[in-house]
């Protein structure tokens, strides 16, 4: 299937609910407000989509808001396999809560995980939320925000005395 | 009196002859098995093997510094096992390991092996046998880890499915010669008429039992590594894992032993005489020898083949190794009833 | 019992009698030299793999460059093993995990640490989620690359050889007990305190 | 339509004289190897394998061609490369000591990926064809000026003979002596 006709699919199955739908290099996206990401799930694992891939957030600053990106695919229908399909919501960066899509798509689980703890995005109604990558006191510091700095060294920094 | 009685008891033949071959030539023949396995292992993919210790011997030393190390190491007891078990097992398997060479004849005359005129001297030799995995499940209860009991009970599964065939397999030559006695058995087949080649469904079944139940290389459930840690064998270090190691190693000796004592002919060809030189040493040298070879080729499997899965070795040991085993026992039947051997 | 007699064999105290039993074997009768031989030749790896740098390890056991030839046998197990190779990244999780294997393995025990990662960070000089692996084990011998080759691996196990039979690291355990050049820099609490088991 | 999930079941594959020919097969494969091995093993410190020209190894510091202009250490990824300043007395002048600054490098952290050569705009920097030397301890592997201008030692040299690898159409990879 290709992804104009993945789009017109989409854009027929999933009427009002989603935001925008956009088909852009081969990659197709869903964009949906926070309430209504369930209800959307819920229809694409009616058009076939059984796993999800990953799940990645993204900073935006500027905006001030997280974008939350699930990629769905299916293992069972060979055809919807093909183009890339990304589910988003957006939402604000102080305070960013929204459903967990466990209940939709269980292996959607540890991903989620991962992101609560380097972008600080709580899913609602999730089984298991702990950090899992990082331990308990760098979770906490939301490590890949934009805001997070690094430390760089210089060229000349770094020369112990001893060995000059 | 007491005092002749332990006169006796220390000058008793078969104790020497026990702890003689029991001891230090069972411990050569492992530490040459695991010389061989590894080097053989080394070999068939295209490597080196075991090198820089002793580059003329092929390495060989390796085999005795592990041995060393092992000796020296720290031993390790963890607070949570049960400490007498846990101790006491390891020096338990190995005796009982050893405990099946007091009723094994290697040679035909009274003198030097008085249990060469013993009846069922085979049934109680597997009798002996089939003790130290049950020793191995108590080593994994011991440790009271959860890879140890996991492996412990692997261990109790391929026990109840393999030991039956082995013992089926081996007594078939029994049945054959209507005997169990080990000399008669011997005897019965000079001088080429060795059931290895006129009963090769029992020689296959009792080799395959053998290889599963000692836990060889195709078969090595209870400790594959992968899957449960070593098996029953986690908590050990030190000399106590040594121990347990060597013990595996024997017990595969002992029983090639008695494989080649009943289905390759024991010292078949060969016409013992009644002096020590030919009524002894010859005739054990060539079963050792026999025994020896049977060892290997156990050994040298591991290069060709991969582990199986418990289910695909319980499988194979209920639909393939328990109707071998049987066949084998009819074909023997037939051959004592037509009078082949 | 009176003072003198504390330090004699027959008044039956069995700690006097365990050192002068090890003073005699390691000491007189060579058999330190011996066990020390023993060591270098035995040196059995624990796989411990954090990162790429277990790619090289493997390529150093596979045919080509096989490891074997020295003793070195990879193992499963920690309890069975004497010497751990660090295989590249250590995070802070995966130091408590190296912690842990560490004090698993019996005495005596050998660390290399392999690869630019585990040395100083290497690439990842500056990330919030790295641990140097010399502030968690103490380390004999490091080996710089990203990753190393295999022949850097097995030079490294020679080194280590020499270094064991230099210095009798081995024999050193059994007479003291512990070695004292390997105190390790950072207590267990500070590694494996997020971990509640 | 809700996706189903449907179990298959697999076949066994072939039968009983199916296994016993395979088994035969796998034996006589070992069999063969153990008796004629074409081992290509490297004998590591007795012989050592010597790499073609362009091998990233260890890198060597030239420090007359070297103008100071610190692009190796700018362009290093993981900040191995640091610049030291060093008082220098110009032999025409003695009495105006001049200060310059020169790389050295810290190989606790290089990762061997041969930017700062490839940058180097007066190639002052070059790689040496090996990589198998090791350290005993940290503070050996921050190299001083003086040191980044030798060729760090190879013990492989003093001890063995040199081979190269190469690819045979038949036999696969062989080793060959120099």
């Amino acid at each position: 299937m290709k992804p104009e006709e993945l789009l017109e699919l989409l854009k027929h199955a999933l009427g009002g609910l989603a935001k925008e739908v956009t088909v852009r290099k081969g990659y197709v996206e869903v964009l949906v407000d926070a309430d209504s990401v369930v209800p959307v799930a819920n229809k694409l694992k009616e058009l076939g989509f059984d796993h999800v891939k990953s799940v990645t957030a993204t900073d935006y600053p500027k905006e001030s808001k997280i974008r939350v990106t699930y990629h769905v695919s299916s293992y069972l229908r060979e055809d919807l396999a093909k183009p890339i399909l990304g589910l988003s919501v957006d939402l604000p960066r102080d305070n960013p809560v929204m459903e967990s899509l466990t209940g939709v798509w269980r292996s959607s689980e540890f991903q989620e995980r991962e992101v609560y703890e380097f972008f600080g995005v709580t899913f609602r109604g999730h089984p298991d939320l702990r950090p899992l990558l990082l331990i308990p006191e760098l979770a906490e510091r939301r490590v890949l925000r934009k805001d997070f700095v690094v430390k760089e060294e210089s060229i000349y920094e770094g020369v112990p005395h001893r060995y000059q | 009196m007491v005092l002749e009685t332990i006169l006796y008891l220390i000058a008793y033949p078969p104790l020497w002859q026990v702890l003689i071959l029991g001891f230090v030539g069972a411990l050569l023949v492992a530490m040459v098995a695991i010389w061989f396995e590894r080097k053989a292992a080394a070999r068939v993919q295209r490597r080196i093997g075991p090198y820089w210790a002793s580059p003329r011997l092929g390495g060989f030393m390796i085999i005795v510094a592990d041995m060393i190390r092992y000796v020296t190491q720290q031993v390790i007891i963890p607070t949570t096992v049960d400490k007498i078990a846990f101790l006491l097992t390891p020096v338990a398997v190995l005796v009982v390991t050893i405990l099946p060479l007091a009723f094994i004849p290697l040679s035909p005359h009274e003198l030097y092996w008085p249990v060469a005129s013993m009846e069922y001297s085979l049934l109680i030799a597997l009798a002996l046998t089939t003790l130290p995995p049950l020793l191995t499940v108590v080593l994994g209860w011991a440790s009271s880890n959860k890879f140890s009991v996991i492996g412990s009970l692997r261990e109790s599964y391929v026990i109840t499915a393999y030991e039956l065939v082995a013992v089926l397999a081996i007594l078939a030559p029994a049945a054959s010669t209507l005997s169990f006695n080990i000399v008669y058995i011997v005897e019965a087949q000079q001088p080429v008429k060795w059931l290895a080649i006129l009963n090769p469904l029992a020689f296959l079944a009792a080799f395959l039992a053998v290889l599963m139940s000692t836990s060889a290389f195709p078969f090595e459930i209870p400790e594959s590594e992968h899957e449960v840690v070593a098996g029953p064998y986690t908590e050990y270090s030190g000399i106590l894992y040594a121990l347990n190691m060597g013990g595996g190693y024997i017990r595969r000796f002992i029983y090639a032993i008695i494989i080649a004592l009943v289905f390759l002919g024991g010292w078949a060809p060969y016409t013992p005489g009644l002096d020590p030189f030919t009524g002894f040493i010859i005739p054990s040298l060539i079963v050792l020898v026999k025994a020896s070879i049977v060892v290997l080729v156990m050994s040298f499997l591991r290069a060709v083949y991969g582990r199986y899965r418990l289910d695909q070795a319980l499988d194979a040991a209920w639909r393939l190794a328990l109707p071998l085993a049987l066949l084998g026992l009819g074909w023997s039947i037939i051959l004592a009833y037509m009078n082949l051997i | 019992m009176d003072v003198k007699a504390v330090d004699k064999v027959y008044v039956g105290n069995i700690n006097v009698a365990a050192r002068r039993a090890r003073e005699l074997l390691l000491g007189k009768l060579k058999l330190g030299d011996v066990i020390d031989w023993a060591t270098t030749f035995s040196l059995w790896p624990v796989h411990l793999l954090t990162s790429c740098c277990g790619a090289e390890f493997a390529a150093t056991w596979s045919p080509r460059f096989d490891a074997e030839q020295y003793g070195a046998l990879p193992w499963v197990a920690p309890r069975q093993t004497n010497f751990i190779i660090i295989e590249g990244t250590v995070t802070r999780k995966m130091a408590c995990a190296l912690r842990i294997t560490y004090e698993q393995m019996p005495h005596p025990k050998f660390v290399i640490a392999m690869g630019a990662c585990a040395l100083d960070g290497g690439l990842f000089y500056n990330s919030y989620n790295i641990v140097r692996p010399w502030e968690v084990v103490p380390v004999d011998v490091y080996i710089p690359g990203c990753p190393p080759p295999p022949e850097a691996v097995a030079r490294a196990i020679i080194d280590l050889r020499r270094k064991i039979r230099e210095k009798k690291l081995a024999s050193r355990w059994l007479i003291e007990g512990w070695r004292h050049d390997r105190d390790p820099v950072k207590p267990a609490d500070d590694v494996c305190k997020w971990w509640r088991p | 339509m809700p996706a189903r999930v449907s179990l298959k079941s697999l076949k066994r594959r072939g039968g009983l004289f199916e296994g016993i020919k395979s088994n035969i097969q796998a034996l006589a494969v070992g069999v063969k190897y153990f008796i004629d091995p074409q081992r290509s093993t490297l004998l590591y410190p007795k012989e050592y394998i010597e790499h073609r020209p362009g091998y990233r190894g260890f890198i060597v510091f030239i420090k007359d061609k070297c103008i100071s202009c610190a692009a190796c250490a700018r362009i290093c990824p993981s900040a191995a490369m640091k610049m030291v300043r060093v008082t220098e007395v110009d032999p025409k002048h003695p009495d105006k000591p001049r200060q310059k600054q020169y790389p050295v490098i810290n190989y606790q952290r290089c990762i061997f990926c041969g930017y700062c050569v490839d940058i180097c705009p007066t190639e002052a920097l070059y790689h040496t064809p090996f990589q198998d030397v090791v350290y005993e301890s940290l503070a050996d592997m921050f190299l001083t000026l003086e040191a980044f201008q030798l060729e760090p030692g190879r013990p492989s040299v003093s001890e063995g003979s040199p081979v190269v690898y190469e690819v045979d159409e038949e036999r696969g990879l062989i080793k060959r002596r120099r």
